[in-house]
């Protein structure tokens, strides 16, 4: 079948061909930063955490998201996402390859990372992490894989498939609230110590992702013989819509309850990312675009005039996209960090290295999604006829 | 036929999975239905081949001379040495397995002797234990000659030879996949020279063989019979058209000479692909002057000396290029066939070349130089048609074609003995509206065989037939299901009758037609009258209510 | 006798490789070694031993000086970089310049807003203002840090000392955030051009770890003091919180003294007499 | 393919396949010698016998960094009877403590046998740091 | 239990057993040591330069390629340069990806048997054998490079980076090297193959298995060596030297399972040119594969045809000839 991938017109080649330009300047960087150490970031010992993780907590989102096709169509038989749940799946097989690509990057010793399994840690969240992950990228592949396969040869998928698939969707749960433990469970860090972490994660991947699954059947639409089908579109806005209520009104009952109780270690995080602390507030305009992004596409969403109009709504999953990204990587990483245990103000700015090496991983990610959608949609239409 | 054995029957029989045991230690068996008839004694003598008696292979006594192991054995030596491919075959599987269930006779048996690399291995066996090093030095260690994997050459062993080289079409298909190229078309030609050796062909092949020989084509239809045969084509013609196309014979001095296998001329539905290269050379000869004629002598493109030994196709192939010297033509035109342009790309110029008594082959009409048969000197009938359409020099109603609803065999010769995939395609693009491509593993290089190719269209062999057709069959069957499929083009000779039958039982909604046929009814002939009826004299779509 | 020995091992080793248990070579090899010698291990008879190691500051004759000496002897006895100093230009060629917020810090000094950030007082005693307060690891009873570590390479030792393997660390600063004092610092280049002097009674770290206080533990099986306690002029005392007569101990029955973040339940084993 | 292309491919394998042996033409089997130290002569024995410390001191080594560092064993007594202090490099009664010269005693036998072991990132031998 | 494997693994068992004791009970290590090896190495060059002439001394009559897509054909048709090429560069790159990347391996797929309704033949794209083929061939490679360093003194930079990138995982001392455990875990892969594939096994014979058995053999104690029961390498880089320096020694403290190793792969080496392992040459020569698509174009010739008995225009129109006056079709000799 992945023949059909090394068959593309020349767009296909040249983008391809960008991709991998910038994977390779990204590993350029990236072998300064495996020989030099993680100094060439602009991360530091208060912010510990930066750029990688951030975008490595986004994308589990991503990726869990996928699950939001799964559940109805397996679970529901709801059959409009028959011909989208296998690229709700791609898309969580290149988000969490992203996803472990940035915790390799974020490593300080990339080459002992298998200490993790020679050493396993049941009390660590991130063996944890590990596990889930790995697991449920696994599960994705084979999944995704056979089905399809199946597809292209009109048989069934095998028996052992349909197990797997129900098995899938806690690991789905699973990786965002494991990811949102690695945080919420740690003494000292008064913004991410709130039960509420988990759901509210679950809530902003259950946006982004299918945000990003309706603009990646645009592409698919515009690009391929394929369509993914209007309806179905539909009932994924409309999932985006009421998943980014959620998100915000669990944000807002956090706001209650820091402002309300006024405990400074809870608030002064709040504090620095809104209005800045100290006189420190790089984050600030970030943060109320952020909101500002995500009310916008609430109003957006729930009109159904505006939900419904197919110019408008790809637009409305751009507002979405970005501003959960901003949401949940640079507020919920930096803010976490700033002000530090001991109440200082450390900021947080990624260096330009940083940030390439994390472009890399994002084109080594959009170049397996490309190869696997266009796996996904060639076997339809040939499928099709 | 049919009733001997039921589709379902055949199916429930197929089980892909070889129980345990040593290939070597399980005995052929040759089971009616399986095998084709032994070659009739005269049919070899006419040849002049070795062994020429009457015998029976379902009886124990082959009636072989005497010192038949030491013809067997200084046969294969002779043929190590004037074949690489078949010394290097013999050396270097690691049996892998990549090609077991690439045959169609083993997707279609489950005999697991069908599996290709196991075919080779039943000389290969003999092969290692006869002529390598190995086993003679091993033969000293315990246990080594069972390292060796060697076994002599018994009549247990020939039987088998027999038996399973009779049963591949030599189709290639398993070289595809194959890590090292490994070619059991090959090796299975190799067996059968060796059985040739021997006197052990089948008569499928040998009295064709020898009909071509003495009278120039397979069926052995004399000239003034094959004559009459085309101007009946032009009669049924005219009556379609109103056009009268009569085609020219052993003309001296005409532009092209063209050779097409003799069955399209002589058997259903190859006779409609016929009518379509009369009606395309009317239509040249009237509007750009085109002369191409007809050779009774040189009236068979196919080539069953190809499935009995390279002497025997040379032999047989060499009337072409003769006749196209006598004649004093330009170039020569092939028809559609599979194994007779195997020939042609592969052996014809080095076995009978070098053509320097020909030109390259220009197309005449648009100047198009045909580069790829500059040495060789002939040229695919869809190469010259998809050259013309291309130049917009054919004038074709597609509607007439409305009713088919196609798709395409990519005949196992044509794709992976040349490559020959895209011009057949754009000529049944430019001739018909409606066309669906099988399932991606089943065609172009990766086609399956009719299952009776090389010279196994036999009657006697029709559960082989069919079970080897299976593969085939049920990708048309997928197309049909879901497209409505309802003719299936080649451009083989064998294909067609091959096919028609096949599909009758396994898909019998499906037709089969050539690619000319379709060419045929879609051309507009200078001065035609108002077509009704295709060149089956079935009603064209939208003349259907006329005749009632 | 040593050749049959290690026949014995290999054709043991040999047989039990078929079956892939590695941890079962160890086995044999030790009983193949035979009684009368085997190998042991054990601590040295010098070491300084605790139930549960502890340590306390006595603020209230802590002044600037003792503190700087403190940092500096905790510096140099544990090889910990300065990126105040200027590497040897002719060792290490084309250093790119330290980032000063990328520092390692064992031990150092914090005002009291900042060591004691949830104790915020407007009306705190004017001497807390201006003291020094050092802060460093609080080898916590129920560390985060030692449960964060996905490895354990950091662990608490059974004497209550929370240690890191450098050897196995994979450098994802999982402890970093998890600790609630900052005590963590992390190895974003090769330390070793910042290290005036380097001690080579203690390894350097290599780039990609993280490191911290280990209450000098390599000092403490030798029979010695931490490093720290040494240059404290008395003003810090390291000892056993679980021996009643131990020195620590009678200082704490006697002196009032607080612990950081009390509230978060980590029970640090560092104390700070007011 | 032709047969001169054959064997022009046979002759780049078979010089190919031979190559230890005519690179090393002239050359030597000759192991390095490694020096001992005045202390370590003096001492006559160490923590292993001579073939096996060579065959084994990285797996001592590995034990050892694991039981100093998590259980607090630094004394280690070997089959000969004699204690050890279980450190690479740190102190008198360390390796490096006896065998003084790194570069007589372990370099030499690792770059014989191209092996570069990551020890010496963060372990200074005493006589580097005094140098 | 199958004798087809359980006798070549009783024989790699008893080549084991054969060294180990030679050494261990007899003292033979210069006759594993010394002698085996070097008539290892003289048998190996001999056999196989022996096998790839007898190969070229054979005649390659004709041009037959394999073609898997479109060939050169219309000039506004497009050419698969790769799959069907007509030019020795086209020949090049297709036998580069084919050795390099075993491309026609990569095409395999694996056909199933839907007894239902639709009684569905399907064929799925098969990548395992791919993988593990390439992972067995590549490791295996590297693993013999790597080797070069007790071939080697001093041991060049390359190669130390190649055994860098190969340990560049961090797992205890000594350095994992990750071919080693890729070759055995492939090895056993590729034999689990042969037991456990119905058809695969029923294909295989004893010297599919032999080889399997005696490469793993060589993986597992040179893996003990590293990892578990140890061996003094400066010990055995004399003896390397030795052999290569034509000074040969018997260094003192190298165990038995080292001359078990050595011996094994001089079974190896030995066994290779006139077993199946020739594929290693093989695939260079392999018809099919190495040469253009191009006998319409360019003629090719060959050595050994002769000529042959054919049924003339003459003899024909003798035959018939009044059958074709009379229907009127054109005669040479109207008599």
């Amino acid at each position: 079948m992945l023949e059909i991938a090394i068959k593309g017109s020349k767009k296909y080649w040249i983008w391809l061909g960008a991709l991998l330009t910038v994977m390779a300047v990204a590993f350029a960087v990236y072998i300064d930063q495996f020989v030099n150490g993680l100094m060439i970031t602009g991360m530091s010992r208060d912010v510990s955490w930066g750029f990688y993780i951030a975008n490595f907590t986004f994308l589990v989102g991503v990726a869990a998201g996928g699950v939001m096709v799964v559940i109805p169509y397996y679970l529901h038989d709801y059959e409009k996402f028959h011909r989208i749940t296998i690229l709700g799946e791609f898309l969580a097989v290149a988000s969490l390859i992203m996803c472990l690509m940035f915790i390799v990057a974020d490593l300080g010793q990339p080459t002992r990372m298998l200490n993790v399994l020679l050493y396993p840690t049941p009390n660590s969240m991130l063996f944890w992490d590990m596990c889930v992950l790995n697991g449920y990228l696994f599960l994705n592949i084979v999944i995704g894989w056979k089905v399809l396969e199946a597809e292209r040869n009109q048989v069934r998928p095998p028996d052992w498939t349909k197990p797997l698939i129900y098995i899938s969707i806690p690991f789905a749960i699973g990786i965002h609230t494991v990811t949102a433990y690695l945080y919420c469970g740690l003494p000292g860090r008064g913004f991410w110590m709130t039960a509420i972490l988990a759901p509210r994660f679950l809530a902003s991947a259950f946006a982004a992702g299918p945000a990003f699954l309706i603009l990646l059947c645009y592409i698919v639409k515009r690009f391929t013989k394929f369509d993914p089908g209007w309806e179905a579109i539909q009932t994924l806005s409309k999932i985006v819509c009421y998943a980014l209520i959620a998100n915000v009104f669990f944000f807002l009952c956090e706001v209650f309850v820091v402002f309300y109780s006024k405990i400074p270690g809870h608030m002064s995080h709040i504090q620095y990312l809104f209005f800045g602390l100290y006189g420190h507030g790089a984050l600030v305009p970030w943060m109320w675009t952020s909101m500002i992004l995500m009310f916008t596409g609430i109003g957006l969403l729930i009109v159904p005039k505006f939900r419904n109009n197919e110019t408008i709504l790809p637009f409305t999953c751009i507002l979405i996209f970005i501003g959960t990204w901003i949401d949940k990587s640079l507020g919920m990483i930096s803010g976490g960090f700033v002000p530090s245990p001991l109440h200082h103000v450390t900021e947080y700015v990624p260096t330009f290295q940083e940030v390439l090496i994390s472009l890399g991983v994002l084109a080594t990610g959009l170049l397996i999604l490309t190869v696997l959608f266009k796996l996904a949609t060639t076997v339809k239409e040939e499928v099709r006829g | 036929m049919s009733d001997e054995l039921k589709p379902d029957e055949l199916l429930n029989k197929i089980d892909h999975k070889p129980d345990g045991g040593d290939w070597m230690d399980t005995p052929v068996q040759i089971r009616p239905g399986m095998y084709c008839y032994a070659a009739k004694a005269e049919s070899v003598k006419t040849l002049g081949l070795p062994n020429a008696r009457p015998w029976n292979p379902a009886e124990d006594d082959w009636k072989l001379p005497e010192n038949w192991q030491e013809i067997i054995h200084n046969g294969i030596k002779e043929r190590l040495e004037r074949f690489r491919t078949f010394k290097v075959f013999m050396d270097i599987c690691v049996r892998c397995g990549a090609c077991a269930d690439k045959c169609h006779f083993f997707l279609g048996t489950g005999d697991p002797k069908n599996m290709p690399v196991l075919r080779a291995e039943l000389l290969r066996s003999v092969y290692r234990n006869d002529f390598t090093r190995a086993a003679k030095l091993l033969k000293f260690l315990p246990g080594g000659e069972f390292l060796a994997g060697g076994r002599p050459m018994t009549m247990d062993v020939l039987k088998e030879w027999w038996y399973y080289f009779f049963q591949c079409t030599e189709c290639r298909r398993c070289s595809v996949f194959c890590p090292y190229g490994i070619d059991t078309a090959e090796i299975t030609i190799m067996g059968r020279e060796l059985l040739n050796l021997l006197g052990l062909n089948i008569d499928w092949i040998a009295t064709p063989v020898s009909n071509c020989y003495q009278t120039g084509n397979h069926l052995g239809i004399q000239p003034h019979a094959f004559k009459d045969m085309l101007e009946f084509f032009t009669e049924d013609i005219e009556e379609i058209t109103g056009v009268n196309v009569e085609p020219q014979f052993n003309k001296k001095g005409a532009d092209i000479l063209f050779i097409t296998p003799s069955g399209d001329v002589f058997a259903d539905p190859g006779t409609y692909t016929c009518q379509g290269y009369l009606i395309l050379f009317k239509y040249l000869k009237d509007k750009y002057g085109l002369d191409v004629t007809w050779s009774t002598y040189a009236s068979e493109g196919g080539n069953f000396g190809f499935f009995t030994s390279h002497e025997t196709m040379k032999r047989l192939n060499a009337k072409m290029y003769a006749e196209a010297r006598r004649l004093g033509v330009k170039w020569i035109l092939g028809g559609e066939c599979g194994h007779m342009w195997r020939v042609i790309h592969q052996y014809m110029d080095t076995m009978n070349g070098p053509a320097d008594f020909l030109e390259e082959p220009v197309n005449p009409i648009t100047g198009t130089k045909f580069e790829n048969a500059k040495s060789t000197k002939m040229v695919h009938i869809t190469e010259f048609t998809a050259d013309l359409i291309k130049h917009g020099k054919l004038e074709l109603d597609k509607s007439r074609n409305a009713n088919r609803i196609m798709t395409y065999h990519d005949s196992c010769n044509t794709s992976r003995g040349m490559g020959l995939l895209e011009e057949p395609r754009y000529v049944l693009k430019n001739v018909c509206d409606n066309f669906f491509e099988m399932p991606e593993n089943t065609i172009r290089e990766q086609t399956f065989c009719c299952g009776s190719g090389s010279g196994l269209n036999a009657g006697e062999n029709i559960e082989l037939r069919m079970a080897g057709g299976l593969p085939r069959a049920n990708a048309v069957k997928y197309v049909h299901e879901k497209f409505g499929v309802n003719t299936l083009g080649t451009i083989c000779a064998i294909d067609r009758a091959a096919l028609s039958t096949l599909m009758e039982y396994w898909v019998p909604e499906v037709e089969v037609c050539g690619i000319h046929e379709l060419v045929g009814n879609a051309l507009i002939l200078p001065g035609e009258h108002d077509r009704e009826m295709d060149l089956r004299m079935e009603p064209l779509p939208g003349k259907e209510d006329i005749d009632e | 006798m040593i050749h049959s020995r290690r026949s014995f091992i290999k054709a043991a080793g040999v047989s039990v490789l078929a079956i892939g248990a590695a941890p079962a070579i160890k086995a044999v090899a030790a009983s193949g070694s035979g009684a009368a010698s085997l190998p042991s291990k054990t601590r040295r008879p010098e070491a300084f031993s605790a139930k549960r190691w502890g340590m306390a500051i006595d603020c209230r004759r802590m002044n600037g000086d003792i503190a700087g000496n403190i940092v500096k002897a905790c510096r140099k006895a544990n090889n910990v970089p300065d990126f105040s100093h200027k590497p040897d230009e002719d060792k290490y060629p084309g250093l790119r310049p330290p980032k000063k917020d990328q520092e390692l810090k064992w031990i150092w000094e914090e005002s009291y807003h900042h060591a004691f950030p949830e104790m915020e007082d407007e009306f705190l005693a004017d001497k807390f203002k201006s003291m020094p307060f050092l802060v460093t690891c609080n080898h916590c009873k129920n560390a985060p840090c030692v449960q964060a570590c996905p490895t354990r390479a950091t662990f608490k030792r059974e004497d209550g000392v929370v240690m890191m393997d450098f050897h196995r660390c994979i450098g994802c600063r999982f402890c970093m955030a998890a600790c609630p004092f900052g005590a963590r610092s992390f190895n974003f280049r090769d330390p070793k051009p910042f290290i005036p002097e380097i001690n080579p009674d203690f390894p350097t770290r290599s780039k990609g770890v993280v490191e911290k206080c280990n209450l000098c533990a390599g000092r403490l099986a030798k029979g010695l003091q931490p490093a720290c306690v040494e240059a404290s002029e008395g003003t810090i005392v390291v000892g056993d919180l679980e021996d009643p007569g131990s020195e620590i101990r009678a200082l704490l029955k006697e002196n009032y003294a607080i612990r950081r973040k009390q509230e978060l339940g980590t029970e640090p084993s560092v104390y700070y007499i007011m | 393919m032709s047969k001169n292309a054959i064997i022009a491919g046979l002759v780049v394998f078979v010089a190919t396949a031979l190559f230890p042996f005519w690179f090393n033409i002239g050359g030597s089997n000759a192991a390095p010698e490694i020096e001992l130290s005045e202390r370590a002569k003096a001492a006559r024995y160490c923590v292993l016998e001579k073939y096996d410390m060579r065959a084994e001191h990285m797996s001592l080594l590995d034990e050892w960094r694991d039981s100093v560092v998590r259980d607090a064993d630094r004394l280690y007594k070997g089959t000969n009877g004699k204690s050890f202090n279980m450190s690479l490099s740190t102190g008198e009664d360390s390796c490096l403590g006896c065998h003084t010269d790194k570069e007589k005693f372990c370099d030499r036998c690792h770059n014989f046998v191209s092996v570069a072991p990551y020890c010496w990132e963060c372990h200074t031998t005493p006589e580097e740091v005094t140098r | 239990m199958n004798q087809k494997y359980m006798l070549p693994l009783a024989g790699v068992v008893l080549l084991f057993l054969l060294a180990y004791a030679g050494v261990e009970g007899a003292g033979l290590q210069w006759f594993f040591g010394i002698v085996i090896p070097y008539l290892a190495v003289i048998a190996f060059i001999w056999g196989f330069v022996n096998r790839v002439m007898g190969w070229a001394d054979s005649a390659v009559p004709f041009r037959i390629p394999t073609t898997c897509g479109q060939e050169k054909s219309l000039p506004w048709i497009k050419q698969n340069r790769i799959d069907n090429p007509d030019t020795a560069w086209g020949v090049f790159i297709r036998m580069v990806l084919e050795i390099f990347l075993f491309r026609s391996l990569f095409r395999n797929t694996k056909a199933a048997f839907h007894r239902d309704e639709n009684n569905r033949l399907s064929y799925s794209w098969e990548i395992f054998l791919w993988l593990g083929a390439l992972a067995f061939h590549y490791a295996f490679l590297v693993t013999a490079v790597r080797h070069l360093r007790f071939f080697m003194e001093p041991v060049p930079w390359c190669l130390k980076a190649l055994e860098y990138m190969d340990g560049i995982v961090q797992l205890g001392l000594p350095n994992i090297f990750m071919s080693g455990l890729v070759l055995l875990a492939a090895a056993l892969f590729l034999l689990a193959r042969r037991i456990f594939d119905a058809k695969v096994s029923y294909i295989s014979l004893a010297a599919d298995y032999f080889p399997l058995f005696l490469i793993i053999g060589i993986a597992v104690t040179g893996i003990a060596m590293r990892y578990f029961t140890k061996v003094d390498v400066v010990g055995v880089k004399e003896f390397t030297m030795g052999i290569v320096t034509f000074q040969p020694v018997i260094p003192a403290g190298v165990g038995p399972l080292f001359y078990a190793h050595l011996f094994m792969v001089s079974v190896l080496i030995v066994y290779f040119p006139m077993s199946k392992l020739m594929h290693m040459g093989g695939i260079f020569l392999s018809p099919t594969r190495n040469m253009a698509n191009n006998t319409r174009a360019k003629r090719h010739v060959n050595p050994w045809n002769y000529a042959v008995d054919v049924h003339t225009y003459e003899q024909y129109e003798d035959h018939f000839r009044d059958k074709m006056i009379e229907a009127g079709l054109p005669v040479d000799k109207k008599e």
